[in-house]
């Protein structure tokens, strides 16, 4: 009982994440009719937003230590962020602490503007080129997004960790009534939750507001809501940004997770497409409904007792599930027709 | 057929087939002309002009051709280990192994069209790959990879381990080691294994020619075109694109024989979807469509990997060392930047300049330079003429 | 001619030892002949031999692959100079400036951790640039293809980072040497003081990474902590690159395991172990005992990802930088004087490596694979920081002490990450030859 | 041989000239809604051999929605398209194809990669080899018979001047005259025209027309959805009025002429 519920739960966490990280591709599809490979490497991006605040809170300046010595026996130059000398200990490490929930301020501002250049400077001059050639041009820029990270951060992962409050695992199964082995870490609840935030606030976004409507309208039909007389143009701009934004956020609230390096973006990318292709093109419910599927189907596939039945299964549910959705629901979940079909 | 090829197709197929077999001399002023890249590159063209075949004349962007790659090379190395070293029963059996796959998955994939395809063909090589890696270890040999290995000594060694090779050993070969491939006789390492896929090559380059000049090309181009219409117009394109799958699967599958023909080995890494993605990149970059365009993009991308990953600082430092100190070491610096282990910058930067200034990939770069060149022949001539006009 | 007596005397090998002894007669009789024909692979001509350097540049392994070039770039620097470095502390004193009279130039080729690409690049270095020795590699999947390459091509292959028991085990190959330990040495130096901490009486749970060298390290944790009384609940098979381990985790938490070993290797590890701890297993109670985790396999560098995951964890790995011996010591120094931070157990390895095949070409003198081969099995050395070493000569393994070693609690720098919990002696981790399986088979010097 | 040679050839068994009225196209009690909105109601309609029949009515009658039940496109609620002997319904359009029913578009829809030849060719081996053909030797360079066939068709529909230049290139009037070709290549039993003159201007339109008699004078049975009266009366030989999604009046151009129903539904529509 405790381990499906746990497998439940755990479904449920990465269905939010995989909703998450698809939403922005799922937007750009449905509005813009993009194949955009660099989402990838947006979501990257976003989380070395989080690695670069950490090491903007860090600019230290060095002092050659009289005691400490390093490796090869020279005086230790120890290095002391300005910050801790500007404002003391205290707040140095409070910052330091919190620079994962505050990068994603830093996500927001930069990943947007990073996405509003991308739309003005590339991806608008491919709205009516062929999918393969967004396809190229956008993974051309992804590789190349990813080889400048990694220029400047090197290839190793490199560790961001979550507030001291919310690590470790909250005793989840003493609020609900069942037993003590019913943990789930902090940062993945906080996560999900986020999560949902997120999603419900583009929802929102699209649905209440009058730039949303049009927004909408054009991802019915873009000619016609050209023909209008509304700049499409700019607003599928600031769609762009917001789905760039979208995705750094959600890299840059993944760090604590899963300790980020240049290449996650490759690894995402193929996970979001087939989130976002189950769940039906331009869907954005659709995205979220499959990435819970998607989420559930895999954490209860990894479970022993399924394994023992089904060797391997947990390595292919992903994509079998995607085989057998897109065989019986010609579209996905929730697609509409015509999208993306030629 | 061949009677309606004109005199075009038979130069292009000529000089094809020169270009391809001289390489080994073309290309050492660029560094190019050692065995291992030349098969490459006579491999990788083989899988791309193939893929172009479904996807330059269909529009039908699949992204699981490696794993027919793959199906092909294990294929070949079961042939290597349980009959003979001889690579023609490999050959012949993976190519029809690829095609059984590749009927089986396209006729699954091609019941949906568009992205929906792509992604299925992608879940189906994702799939292979996984296994192919973990659970088939038996059949596979995992993350090592299936290799050649000697005549095993006893039934108790696994097949894995140790080979049959039936045919062989009924015909008395004697083996010290582990063997090397052959065909009748020939090694098909080092420059007679790139003889043997050239010619291979070409003759896969011809066939896709006849296919694009056939009735059957041109109902691929129409459903290109206008799948749509086409029903109307009283044609079942279903079958039509089946039948482009799987002569594309073959390919693939001969490739992936190919490889494991001049290199004994298959890994499960050549299912994963990087390595679809490559042919796809090859193709856009060559140009979908045409003929000598993916075995160009094919070229460029093996060449990148191999060489321009190799050009480490000392390298750069010889390239450069005719320069001033001071100018070296920028060069140097910027160049490093690009190569070596930067090399994937380089190719990054070359798709987006590629795909933004040349949408049909180096062939309509090539296009665009004959162009210009027919342009200037023609003003010279009339310039010609208007001077001798006043002699007449 | 001088091939198949060389063939003959490989397959004598096998039958025992005794027999090895009297067969090395007549390799000192051809010698002098074999150093002096020209006809195996890439035997240099002009005044210096090519070494090829086949390291991960691009994907997840390319830190590591970056500090095996810098190790390897360094000992062709002591190696042309004669001295520097551990070359000084070497036991082995025939390398006085070049090798056989010319001087080590290098190419490099990217493995991007792929066999397929790791076999082009070697391949290359081969055909092309006339490397007479391929060294490098930072996975077990490409150290075992490109052994089996360079057995075909008829060059030395000299492993660099590579764990499995298979490189010198069922896949071995006579080209193909290793000097970095492997599943079965960790298993037998781990297991005595996982005892001595945890106790006897251990429910345990595996994650293991779902490939040969995952299953067989798995089999070796098994092998040497079950005999006293550590009972395995379950060992699960994840996918690798899996990214996101929650869903192997939470099983975890109702198993009743009290102790938990992750098989997983670089950013496997990174992530299953930072997961793993976030899931608060470190500070559960289990059966009256607290949680513990073990990371069989420890690389600085791959600490350095899990960051704080790591402290306290014990694992074994082949070389750390603290350690106190000259070797070491002149090596850190050296190392850390040229790129300002002290060397990885990769580039070690590497290093080493390089100075064993360097040493090896000029004892035997000639490049030729099947002489410097011989010069190499069965060779003790001393002062490369591992103690006294021997190059067995039935597998091409090394033998030398390993080090057990705990994430450390107050690191001190970036790399203060390992303190050395105990260095387990030789004797303890060796095993008998037939263990493994496998046939090194013939020499292969390659046509010239 | 011209098109219009080839088709005089059959005029003898033209049913409809010797007076037997033959049905060809019979559609029966068709149902068709969209989200609850009736498109098209009890539907009955036959189309006699060899005539030409005019199916006209103001915008939003339901004529394309009808065009496209009978060619396989959409698939009526209720009742049944009968073509020669066979049920059209839930057949699918290339199957509809095969028996002869061949359709011409109103936004033409040819092969925009493929040349003028190469588009015509399409339908031509698609009448002689069926929905597929396995032939990736057979050159379609070699196909002598049929490609002068094709030449001819092209020919008589006035686009020789472009036979091997690629139909993106073309105006619209000459794509539409490419869109007739394609269809005629076929010798279809039963040819749906849609629009054939829409948009076009009135020195083509009157060309079209004069082509489209030519074919009539051949016999092949014809339905012509149009708006302009012009060439309904110029070409038709019996008319159905559609309005609402029902027949309201079905006869020959004079008595539609005076039907105060058709009236009705066209003024109705002229006076907005």
């Amino acid at each position: 009982m405790d381990a499906i519920f746990l497998q439940i739960l755990n479904g449920l966490d990465k269905g939010g994440a995989y909703a998450l990280i698809a939403l922005g591709l799922t937007l750009v599809f449905g509005t813009l009719g993009v194949v955009n490979f660099a989402h990838g490497a947006l979501f990257m991006m976003g989380s070395f937003c989080a690695v670069t605040l950490n090491r903007i809170f860090n600019i230290s300046f060095e002092r050659v230590s009289e005691t400490e010595v390093d490796f090869l026996g020279n005086p230790l130059k120890e290095k002391i962020p300005y910050l801790q000398q500007w404002f003391g200990a205290d707040v140095s490490n409070f910052l330091l602490e919190w620079s994962v929930p505050m990068s994603i301020l830093l996500a927001i501002v930069v990943m947007g503007i990073v996405g509003v250049i991308m739309e003005r400077g590339l991806i608008k001059h491919f709205y009516k080129r062929p999918h393969a050639d967004q396809i190229l041009v956008t993974f051309g820029l992804a590789i190349i997004l990813q080889e400048l990270v990694r220029h400047y951060f090197g290839a190793n992962p490199i560790p961001q960790s979550a507030p001291d409050a919310f690590a470790g695992a909250a005793n989840v199964g003493a609020w609900i009534g069942l037993g003590d082995n019913v943990i789930y870490p902090w940062w993945r609840l906080i996560y999900f939750v986020f999560s949902a935030l997120v999603i419900f606030g583009v929802f929102a976004f699209l649905q209440f507001t009058t730039f949303g409507m049009v927004v909408r309208a054009g991802m019915q039909d873009r000619e016609t809501v050209g023909l209008l007389g509304i700049n499409i143009q700019r607003r599928f701009t600031i769609v762009f940004g917001l789905a760039a934004a979208v995705a750094g956020v959600a890299g840059a609230m993944y760090t604590p997770v899963l300790p980020p390096d240049y290449h996650m973006g490759m690894d995402f990318l193929v996970l979001s497409f087939v989130v976002v292709v189950v769940g039906g093109m331009g869907s954005l419910s659709g995205a979220v409904l499959a990435g819970f599927l998607l989420g559930i189907l895999q954490s209860f596939a990894s479970m022993n007792e399924v394994k023992s039945i089904l060797p391997g299964i947990d390595q292919i549910i992903i994509y079998l599930v995607a085989v057998i959705i897109l065989l019986t629901l010609p579209r996905g979940l929730m697609g509409r027709k015509g999208v993306m079909e030629d | 057929m061949l009677s309606t090829f004109t005199r075009n197709d038979w130069l292009l197929l000529i000089g094809f087939a020169i270009i391809i077999l001289v390489l080994p001399w073309a290309l050492q002023p660029i560094g190019a002309a050692y065995p291992d890249l030349l098969q490459k590159i006579a491999i990788f063209g083989i899988f791309a002009i193939g893929f172009n075949i479904l996807f330059g004349l269909t529009g039908y962007l699949s992204f699981g051709h490696a794993a027919f790659i793959g199906i092909g090379s294990y294929v070949s190395v079961w042939s290597f280990k349980l009959l003979t070293m001889n690579v023609l029963p490999a050959v012949i059996l993976s190519v029809g192994m690829a095609a059984v796959f590749a009927f089986l998955i396209g006729y699954v994939s091609l019941r949906r069209s568009g992205i929906y395809f792509s992604i299925l063909t992608l879940a189906f090589a994702q799939m292979s790959y996984n296994l192919a890696y973990s659970v088939l270890t038996p059949i596979t040999n995992g993350e090592t990879g299936l290799q050649v290995r000697a005549i095993r000594d006893s039934a108790a060694v696994s097949l894995r381990d140790g080979d049959v090779r039936l045919i062989d050993q009924a015909m008395g070969i004697q083996e010290i080691g582990v063997p090397i491939t052959n065909f009748f006789g020939m090694k098909m390492s080092g420059y007679p294994g790139f003889y043997f896929c050239a010619v291979l090559l070409i003759i896969c380059f011809f066939i896709a020619m006849c296919i694009t000049k056939s009735n059957f090309g041109m109902m691929l181009k129409a459903i290109k075109s206008n799948q749509n219409r086409l029903n109307y117009t009283g044609i079942h394109t279903r079958p039509y694109l089946i039948s482009a799958f799987v002569i594309s699967g073959m390919y693939a599958g001969l490739a992936g024989s190919l490889l494991a023909v001049t290199d004994p080995i298959a890994g499960a890494e050549r299912m994963q979807w990087t390595a679809s993605g490559e042919v796809v990149l090859m193709t856009i970059l060559g140009g979908a469509g045409t003929l000598v365009g993916p075995v160009l993009g094919a070229g460029l991308i093996k060449y990148a990997e191999q060489k321009v990953s190799s050009w480490n600082e000392g390298i750069l430092h010889q390239a450069f060392s005719g320069l001033p100190d001071g100018l070296q070491n920028f060069f140097v610096e910027f160049f490093s930047f690009f190569v070596g282990e930067g090399w994937h910058l380089t190719l990054g930067f070359l798709f987006m300049v590629i795909v933004i200034f040349l949408p049909g990939g180096l062939m309509e770069g090539a296009r665009r330079i004959a162009s210009i060149f027919r342009k200037q022949r023609t003003d010279k001539a009339d310039e010609a003429n208007a001077v001798g006009q006043p002699a007449e | 001619m001088s091939k198949k007596l060389i063939v003959n005397r490989r397959s004598v090998l096998k039958y025992g030892g005794a027999a090895s002894v009297a067969l090395a007669t007549p390799y000192f009789f051809t010698r002098g002949a074999l150093a002096q024909s020209n006809d195996y692979r890439n035997a240099p001509t002009g005044d210096t031999v090519t070494f090829g350097f086949n390291v991960p540049q691009t994907g997840a392994y390319a830190d590591e692959g970056a500090d095996e070039l810098r190790a390897y770039e360094l000992a062709v620097e002591h190696i042309n100079a004669g001295g520097g470095g551990m070359l000084d502390t070497f036991s082995s004193k025939a390398l006085t400036g070049g090798v056989n009279g010319k001087k080590v130039a290098f190419v490099t080729g990217d493995t991007q951790t792929k066999s397929d690409a790791a076999r082009a690049s070697a391949k290359r270095m081969i055909e092309n640039d006339g490397a007479v020795v391929i060294t490098g590699g930072s996975s077990s999947g490409v150290a075992i293809a490109v052994q089996g390459l360079c057995q075909e091509a008829g060059v030395i292959f000299m492993a660099g980072l590579t764990h499995s028991n298979d490189t010198t085990g069922k896949d071995k190959r006579a080209n193909g040497f290793r000097h970095f330990f492997n599943t079965e040495m960790s298993g037998a130096a781990l297991a005595p003081i996982l005892e001595k901490n945890y106790g006897r009486d251990r429910k345990v749970y595996h994650l293991t990474a779902d490939y040969t060298w995952g299953w067989s390290q798995e089999g070796s944790m098994q092998k040497y902590t079950e005999p006293f009384g550590w009972e395995t609940v379950a060992a699960v098979r994840t996918p690798v690159g899996a990214g996101d381990f929650s869903q192997y985790i939470t099983p975890i938490l109702n198993s009743g395991a009290d102790t938990l070993v992750l098989n997983h290797y670089g950013k496997d590890m990174v992530n299953s172990l930072t997961q793993a701890v976030q899931f608060g297993l470190r500070d559960k109670q289990v059966n009256g005992k607290d949680f513990v985790i073990v990371v069989p396999l420890y690389s600085r560098l791959m600490v350095q990802g899990a960051g704080d995951a790591a402290k306290g964890i014990f694992g074994s790995t082949n070389w750390h930088w603290s350690l106190q011996d000259d070797a070491s010591k002149a090596f850190v120094k050296s190392f850390g004087e040229k790129y300002g931070f002290p060397p990885s157990q990769a580039a070690h390895t590497c290093y080493c490596q390089a100075i064993l095949y360097a040493d090896a070409c000029q004892r035997a003198e000639t490049f030729r694979p099947s002489a410097v081969g011989a010069a190499l099995e069965g060779f003790e050395f001393d002062g490369l920081g591992n103690g006294p070493v021997l190059y067995r000569a039935e597998d091409h393994q090394c033998f030398k002490d390993v080090l057990v070693v705990k994430g450390k609690e107050n690191p001190s720098s970036p790399f203060d990450l390992l303190e050395v919990v105990e260095v387990t002696p030789r004797a303890q981790v060796e095993y008998p030859v037939d263990l493994l399986g496998g046939e090194l088979g013939p020499y292969n010097d390659g046509a010239a | 041989m011209s098109v219009a040679e080839n088709i005089r050839d059959d005029e003898d068994d033209r049913g409809f000239k010797s007076g037997i009225p033959d049905k060809v196209l019979h559609i029966d009690d068709v149902h068709k809604s969209f989200a609850g909105l009736h498109a098209l109601s009890d539907v009955d309609l036959d189309v006699r051999k060899g005539e030409t029949h005019a199916i006209i009515g103001p915008n939003g009658a339901g004529k394309s929605t009808l065009l496209n039940v009978c060619v396989g496109r959409l698939k009526p609620d209720r009742g049944a398209v009968i073509f020669d002997g066979d049920t059209l319904t839930g057949k699918s359009p290339h199957e509809i194809n095969q028996l002869g029913v061949a359709r011409v578009f109103q936004t033409p829809e040819v092969f925009l990669d493929l040349t003028v030849l190469e588009n015509v060719m399409v339908p031509a081996l698609s009448k002689r080899d069926g929905h597929f053909k396995l032939n990736p030797f057979k050159s379609f360079a070699g196909e002598k018979a049929i490609r002068q066939e094709a030449i001819d068709v092209i020919h008589s529909v006035g686009l020789h001047a472009q036979l091997n230049a690629p139909a993106t290139s073309m105006s619209r009037g000459d794509k539409r005259r490419l869109e007739l070709a394609m269809g005629l290549i076929q010798h279809p039993k039963l040819l749906l025209l849609d629009e054939p003159t829409a948009g076009m201007a009135r020195h083509d339109t009157n060309a079209t027309i004069d082509l489209l008699k030519k074919i009539k004078e051949g016999g092949m049975t014809k339905v012509i959805i149009e708006h302009d009266m012009h060439v309904v009366f110029s070409l038709a030989d019996r008319i159905s009025v559609l309005a609402g999604g029902r027949i309201i009046a079905q006869g020959t151009p004079d008595q539609i002429k005076n039907d105060p129903r058709v009236k009705e539904a066209y003024l109705g529509e002229e006076q907005v």
